[in-house]
């Protein structure tokens, strides 16, 4: 059954036991996407912590997020994971209802100015903007036509900064280096449409663009699926993912995917549980990992300047030496 | 006449069971499909109907879900009555519960003022969209079914402008209004939401409308016959506006009730599905407004209790649309009215939308 | 032949027309030009947007025409587009897949044929009611993790596929796509040329009169909606197999009730629905163009609503104009009303 | 002795508790005619179908050419050499009349449709029957005497021995009567067996060899036509005698209630349909239009009833105006209106018995308390009526579905005389009405009158307006072509009028 990890150990609550609850956003916790990476990352940490146990809860309706994260703190979890910028008050109002319990907020910046510190929440936040900008500027130094496509989700906070450090990493190779940027247009299923998303990578190749970048749930996958599908792919033609590796959760793309524009959600939810166990838990704004997955069948088919530049180009990032500019609103 | 004809008491005790006995075939099937993936059952109901009914903030939570589906369900069975089919509660919804958040966050007035005010707005915008479906059936014989469908994704296109840009909460990168103002809140009466009671009694006042009343009848006959209705003397434009702005006020209110009773705000993804959970409340309810209250509490119940289903035997929540399913396909199926006798509990005829076209 | 330029003077004279205007463009412009291109692309967008709209449309055409109202495509299409997603996956072999999206929508249709045509249930109900089973069953048995064997195959018409602009969009694609084409054209012979058009159109205006006439009405009710079902299978397999390599639940995302505006929008006629098609998917591809080129300083969401505000009013200026077929869900009684 | 065609035994077809069909036997010759008359109810649409596989018989046997035929469906039907033309037109109105005529028999050409031998079958048939008929003219677009012929055609496409008719003369003219009459004469002169239902006793008698009675499903007399009379068959009908000819005072004539000026009105297609009628209606007289269906009879009541815009013109009723008023209105202003199609304008069939009789008054404060309908009100009303009405039903109650034709029609004709109008629109009061309701309703319109309403009578039966009337206008293509007194009007005169002549 889907809920339950490991067999049930000690009951959640008692001293010897250590327990994980995760409440999903509004999606599956199969969604090959942020939801499953956390997901992920609390399967490792339960694999990693002996004794301990994880559960998970999927939201389907966004008004249940408060009801659903109870589910967990009413039956004494020790760690509640709640995924998505969506849930950030109802995961701050938990953590204040429930200071024995700790939290972490995936994509959950805190605005300490409005809600003060909250010692038993973090909020785990990645700079989306630095892995767009390393990924901008692979593609632009792959781009042969010097025309870019990025094939989006929804138009919300993590996406748009992927998009816009995208668009600057490109341009910081290239000023005139042109990048096609298309969102999903409609509200309800813009991370739900595949169809969609091959259908404006195809336009986006037909108009020369030759690295297109798909970022936005299954219609970014969609659109990566298309590409593979180009002649040329792989030669000439290139796609690159997001969120995680999507060499391993995208198979159908393998044929163009050089690399992925990735935040480390599995890695940071990990090492915060870990935290957590350890005692070494601090709350308030953490920052998580983002950059580039490994090229995988790649590696060879890219040229080793190139290579370099761009892992340059993330170890500045990372060193705080370059900046993305990427400001949102 | 009072001699009452001798099926009638047979019809309404058939009206009763039918649903019943789809309900109890419905989970029979839905227990079997559950100890297929190697849970108990009983304890998957119990866990369901526990959480949802039997703690305080469960069945609070199921009152509130409870509420806008009666008014979306009834949103859709009114204009079922005069022959309309309203896919469009979605839209009216969500523009009306968008305008309560507008008003409830830009006015900052005194809850006495405020309530009423934000209450009015969320139904006046609700009956305005509602009312552009029906001019355009009424003076240009559009297809209420097309326009609807058409004008559901125009109000989320709208909505989602208006919440990542004019009404959008500064600061703040989700596409949401601001906060409501506390006057504007509704408040809860213990496990009682206070719209609750509200949409029980409009449940009810529809129901009294439509079977007692003068306005009733002239509804009724435009949905019978709508060439007799105006012989008749009834103005049938008239009649088809009045019948959509009525459902789409309710829808609308349904929409406001959520801002000020549950959300306190407009947030992109909010009242996802309710107008379309009326349309099978509607039709569970067989088109009687009366039914729509037991249907609503059971879309409410399985809803509200899908996730703790999930904790407890990790059962994926998406199970209760199965059910539902089932239910609905039993009680709209006239199988099981056809082991019980004979065909008199009828479901409501949707399909007699008059293809006439109605003078100017 | 002259025949046929006779009756479809206007069909002839606007290919002949589209033609002549690909050829002059890319003749000046030249084939590697920005605008043909850009034309190329967009078409190619508004088509592969089209064609599951076109076969839905198609679906509700031949439902209607046959008396039946089909609301429930949505969710064939969804069932269709499960079935054959995951059955390929499973068999490893596309083939197979798109098969079971096949047989799966018009075992849907049959459901619904039955539903409609022998328990004369209300159709729009019973059209609700396989939208919400398609949707509970979708979802529930939805399992992660599971890929295609391989993708579908992508064919050439030999010649056709030459011709500039248009040839490449509509003449090179996988097996439905270019199906759909074959599935239009050969639609409108066999409603308007054919047996079984006639007797079609009979039962849906005047099933009585096709009664009397010796004509079986409930059971060519019900062979038709149960065939078309396979063309709501279709619809559902290139979604998630053609067009996508993945299936998604709530896929089919509205499409079956759109489609239902492009039959509306098309009169009921299967060439006018095509266009009709064509038509939306052109203004989805030109709304995401426009954003593209950020060329209009509109709010995105606007240009998103392009399309359904103008079907609204296209509808009210054209409606009263078209007239649906006279029977078009009513379930027929034999022996009443003759 | 003559060769049998058709041979009936015993032939029982129950409905719920209603014996449609109680034991009827009946056989019919070569070359024979042979009416079948009743009252509505009585059975004989019940038995037609039966024999044409439309309604399977509970018992009984149907022998066809001496050998009994299990007929399951029409096309068992059609393939023994049983042709129909319903009562009402089995004719799909967006096709052409040559697609009509093929359906369930359509000639091919490799896969395709082949209409061109399907429009020579048409041409061929319409010539030698003197039926004629465009085979490309779409039938909605006809005038009902040619939709009849083309139902004429159609059954003889497939090769007719025995041919059915439904109240076939219901919508005609009296040409277009007696040319289908003639017809009739010819085909079973050429051997053609014929069962013809129809309520008019007169055609029976012209035409018919023999006669069948039927009353409550069983044959209650059997008659030579030439053996019998009018007044006869009435009796063996209704099973009592029946006056048949309309008895009335003359008119008491007073003030003018209706007049029409220069009316212009559109039809559906939005074609000018009334165009240029004069006409005035005083009080205690009644009015008979005369006219071949489809001349803006339709239109014409439908702008004085107000359900019709004009587009040009004036219509006062009582001196005031009410060219544009509503139904809502004209009813406020005295007018009752017996509609033409009382099934489609006049009842609401799933509503009980006693709603119809207040359709139209429903928001009289007479039925309602305030904003609530008052049912006790509405349900004395409707046992008042029934009980003056005679209206044959167990229960106001019941839905005015239940009911047989006349009575339903007698629910209309309470419903409107139940307002005392000033001014009584009567359009096909009696159409498809069986003798003993039609004399029923003809005393009623005689009787509004002699209280001092003004009556509009439009039919299209000219032996109800020569009856009834006491000046006929003959209406021809929207406009009054002649004014007459009816003492003394001329059958034929008035027939050639309504047929554009003169
Ligand atoms: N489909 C039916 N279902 C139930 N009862 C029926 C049905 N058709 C006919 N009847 C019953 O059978 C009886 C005979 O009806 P039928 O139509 O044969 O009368 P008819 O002689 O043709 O009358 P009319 O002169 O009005 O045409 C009626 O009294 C009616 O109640
Ligand atoms: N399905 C049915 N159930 C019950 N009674 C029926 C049904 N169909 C017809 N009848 C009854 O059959 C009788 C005769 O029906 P028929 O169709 O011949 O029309 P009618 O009432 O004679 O009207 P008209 O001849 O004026 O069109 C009526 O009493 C009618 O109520
Ligand atoms: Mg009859
Ligand atoms: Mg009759």
């Amino acid at each position: 059954a889907g809920g339950t990890a490991a067999a049930p150990a000690a009951e959640c609550g008692t001293a010897d036991a250590f327990c994980i609850g995760l409440v999903t956003d509004s999606g599956k916790v199969d969604d090959k996407s942020f939801n499953q990476s956390a997901w992920e990352g609390v399967q490792a940490a339960v694999k990693a912590i002996p004794g301990s146990q994880s559960k998970y809860v999927e939201t389907t309706d966004t008004k249940d997020y408060a009801a659903n994260i109870k589910q967990f703190t009413d039956k004494k979890y020790n760690v509640v994971v709640t995924v998505g910028f969506l849930m950030t008050e109802a995961t701050q109002a938990a953590a204040k209802a429930n200071p024995n319990v700790k939290f972490i907020g995936i994509d959950q910046f805190q605005d300490t100015a409005k809600v003060g510190e909250i010692a038993n929440l973090a909020g785990l936040t990645f700079p989306e903007d630095q892995a767009g900008y390393a990924a901008g500027v692979l593609a632009a130094k792959l781009s042969k036509t010097k025309v870019l496509g990025q094939v989006l989700g929804m138009q919300i906070a993590p996406v748009e900064k992927f998009a816009k450090g995208f668009e600057a990493g490109a341009k910081s190779v290239a000023s005139d280096i042109k990048v096609i940027t298309v969102y999903h247009p409609a509200g309800d299923n813009a991370f739900t449409d595949p169809a969609w998303g091959a259908a404006e990578a195809q336009k986006q190749l037909d108009q020369k663009a030759d690295v297109i970048f798909g970022a936005g749930g299954k219609t970014g996958n969609g659109a990566l699926g298309q590409v593979a599908k180009a002649s040329g792919a792989g030669e000439s033609i290139f796609c690159i993912g997001v969120d995680t590796d999507q060499w391993n959760t995208v198979p159908e793309a393998q044929k163009c995917l050089v690399t992925s524009a990735m935040k480390l959600i599995s890695e940071g939810t990990a090492d915060q549980i870990k935290a957590i166990k350890g005692a070494t838990f601090k709350g308030g704004n953490v920052t998580g990992k983002a950059g580039l997955a490994e090229y995988h069948a790649f590696d060879s088919k890219v040229p080793a300047d190139v290579k370099d530049a761009v892992s340059k180009v993330v170890a500045d990032l990372k060193s705080g030496a370059l900046q993305t500019g990427v400001k949102l609103g | 006449m009072s001699q009452q004809r001798p099926t009638s008491t047979l019809a309404r005790f058939q009206s009763f069971l039918v649903p019943v006995l789809a309900l109890v075939v419905a989970f029979t099937i839905g227990g079997i499909l559950i100890s297929l993936q190697g849970v108990n059952p009983f304890l998957a109901y119990k866990s369901l109907f526990s959480s949802a009914w039997f703690t305080s903030d469960g069945l609070l939570r199921t009152l509130q879900k409870t509420t806008p589906l009666i008014l979306t369900g009834l949103a859709v069975a009114i204009p079922l009555k005069i022959g309309l089919f309203n896919i469009g509660a979605q839209g009216q919804l969500i523009l009306g519960g968008l305008m309560t958040a507008w008003i409830g966050y830009s006015l900052n007035l005194p809850g006495i003022l405020l309530i009423p005010l934000s209450i009015l707005g969320g139904i006046f915008f609700g009956a305005l969209w509602a009312w552009v479906a029906g001019i355009l059936k009424a003076k240009r014989n559009v297809h209420e079914v097309i326009s609807t469908i058409m004008l559901n994704s125009i109000a989320a296109g709208l909505v989602d402008f208006f919440i990542s840009g004019p009404m959008k909460e500064p600061d703040q990168s989700i596409p949401r209004t601001p906060q409501i103002h506390s006057g504007a809140m509704l408040p809860n009466l213990g496990f009682i939401p206070i719209g609750f009671p509200v949409a029980i009694a409009l449940a009810i006042a529809v129901w009294w409308m439509l079977k007692r009343t003068v306005l009733g009848f002239q509804f009724i006959t435009v949905g019978e016959n709508s060439h007799a209705a105006r012989y008749a003397g009834i103005d049938i434009a008239k009649t088809i506006m009045l019948g959509m702005v009525l459902a789409g006020g309710l829808a609308g209110l349904g929409g406001a009730i959520e801002t000020m009773g549950v959300t306190h705000r407009y947030e992109s993804g909010f009242n996802a599905g309710l107008g379309f959970d009326g349309i099978t409340i509607a039709l569970l309810a067989r088109g009687n407004p009366l039914g729509t209250i037991p249907a609503a509490i059971l879309v409410a119940t399985l809803r509200a209790g899908a996730a703790s289903l999930q904790f407890d035997t990790g059962i994926q929540p998406e199970v209760v649309d199965m059910l539902l399913a089932i239910t609905l396909l039993l009680v709209s199926i006239p199988i099981l009215s056809g082991l019980l006798g004979k065909k008199s509990s009828e479901p409501p005829a949707v399909t007699p939308v008059s293809k006439e076209e109605v003078p100017a | 032949m002259t025949d046929f330029i006779r009756n479809n003077r206007v069909a002839v004279i606007g290919a002949a027309v589209v033609l002549l205007a690909c050829i002059v463009l890319t003749l000046v412009a030249g084939t590697d030009s920005d605008i043909v291109r850009k034309t190329t692309s967009i078409l190619r967008f508004a088509w592969t947007f089209a064609i599951p709209l076109v076969l839905a449309a198609l679906v509700g055409v031949i439902g209607e025409r046959s008396g039946v109202v089909n609301i429930g495509i949505e969710g064939q299409i969804l069932a269709s587009a499960f079935a054959g997603f995951f059955v390929a996956a499973a068999s490893g072999s596309v083939w197979i897949g798109i098969l079971a999206g096949l047989l799966t929508g018009m075992v849907m249709g049959a459901f619904l044929a039955w539903l409609c045509v022998r328990l004369r249930m209300d159709q729009i109900i019973a059209g609700v009611v396989l939208n919400i089973v398609a949707t509970g069953i979708t979802s529930f048995y939805y399992v992660q993790g599971k890929s295609l064997p391989s993708g579908v195959p992508v064919w050439e018409v030999p010649l056709l596929s030459k011709i500039p602009i248009i040839g490449p969009v509509f003449f090179r694609g996988g097996p439905i796509a270019l199906g759909t084409l074959v599935v239009v054209v050969g639609l409108v012979f066999a409603l308007f040329h054919t047996r079984w058009g006639l007797r079609t159109r009979a039962i849906g205006e005047y099933p009585t009169a096709a009664d009397t006439a010796g004509i079986n009405v409930n059971l060519m009710r019900f062979v038709n909606v149960t065939m078309a079902g396979l063309l709501a299978g279709a619809a559902g397999a290139v979604l998630s197999m053609e067009q996508s390599s993945t299936f998604e639940r709530g896929m089919s995302a509205g499409k079956g009730f759109l489609a239902l505006a492009i039959m509306i929008f098309g009169a009921w006629f299967p060439g006018r629905a095509f266009f009709a098609a064509l038509f939306f998917g052109l203004m989805s591809g030109l709304a995401s163009q426009l954003q593209a080129d950020k060329v209009v300083n509109i709010p995105q969401q606007f240009i998103n609503l392009l399309p359904f505000v103008l079907t609204l009013i296209i509808l009210s200026v054209a409606a009263g104009r078209v007239r649906p077929p006279a029977a078009s869900g009513q379930p027929f009684v034999k022996g009443e009303g003759s | 002795m003559a060769e049998r065609i058709l041979d009936i035994e015993g032939l029982v077809k129950v409905y719920g508790t209603v014996r449609a069909n109680d034991g009827i036997t009946l056989h019919v010759n070569r070359g024979e005619i042979v009416a079948l008359l009743g009252e509505n109810g009585a059975g004989k649409s019940t038995l037609v179908k039966q024999i044409f596989g439309l309604v399977i018989p509970d018992s009984g046997t149907i022998s066809i050419n001496g050998s009994v035929a299990k007929i399951k469906d029409p096309t068992d039907a059609i393939a023994r050499g049983v042709g129909m033309v319903h009562q009402h037109f089995q004719l799909v109105p967006v096709m052409t009349v040559a697609e009509n005529v093929v359906l369930g028999n359509e000639p091919l050409k490799g896969l395709r449709l082949d209409l061109s031998s399907a429009r020579e079958l048409v041409r061929t048939i319409s010539e030698r029957h003197g039926l004629e008929v465009d085979p490309d003219a779409i039938i909605e677009d006809l005038p009902v005497g040619t939709q009849q012929r083309v139902e004429i055609i159609k059954a003889l496409s497939r090769k007719v021995e025995l041919l059915i008719l439904d109240e076939p003369t219901a919508v005609l003219t009296p040409q277009e009567t007696d040319e289908l009459l003639a017809v009739m004469k010819e085909l079973a002169a050429a051997g053609t067996a014929i069962v013809f239902i129809t309520h008019k006793l007169r055609e029976v008698l012209a035409v018919a060899d023999r006669v069948y009675v039927l009353r409550r499903g069983k044959t209650v007399g059997e008659v030579k036509a030439s053996e019998t009379d009018a007044a006869g068959l009435a009796q063996l009908m209704v099973g009592r005698t029946v006056v048949l000819q309309v008895d009335k005072e003359d008119p008491k004539v007073g003030a003018e209630v209706l007049k029409v000026t220069d009316l212009e009105v559109m039809d559906d297609r939005h074609l000018k349909a009334v165009n240029g009628f004069n006409l005035t209606v005083n009080a205690g007289e009644i009015v008979g239009v005369a006219g071949v269906e489809g001349n803006g009879q339709r239109e014409l009541v439908e702008a004085i009833a107000g359900m019709r815009r004009p587009v040009k013109g004036a219509i006062a009723l009582g001196g005031v105006d009410i060219t544009l008023a509503n139904p809502y209105q004209t009813h406020a202003a005295g007018l009752g209106h017996i509609p033409e199609d009382r099934e489609k304008h006049g009842l609401v069939s799933d509503y009980s018995i006693a709603d119809n009789l207040v359709l139209n008054r429903f928001d009289e404060p007479e039925f309602r308390n305030g904003p609530v309908r008052d049912t006790a009100a509405i349900n004395a009303n409707a046992d008042n009526w029934i009980k003056t009405f005679d209206i044959r039903t167990p229960s106001g109650d019941l839905p005015a579905s239940s009911l047989s034709g006349g009575n339903k029609q007698k629910v209309v004709v309470a419903r409107e005389m139940s307002i005392e109008p000033r001014l009584l629109l009567a359009a096909q009061p009696t159409r498809g009405v069986d003798v003993g309701s039609i004399e029923f309703i003809h005393r009623r319109i005689v009787e509004a009158r002699d209280r001092g309403a003004a009556v509009l009578l439009v039919s299209a039966e000219l032996d109800e307006i020569l009856g009834l009337a006491d000046r006929i206008a003959v209406i021809h293509s929207g406009k009054v072509v002649k004014e007459m007194p009816a003492e003394g009007a001329d059958r034929t005169y008035i027939g050639e009028l309504m047929a554009g002549g003169h």
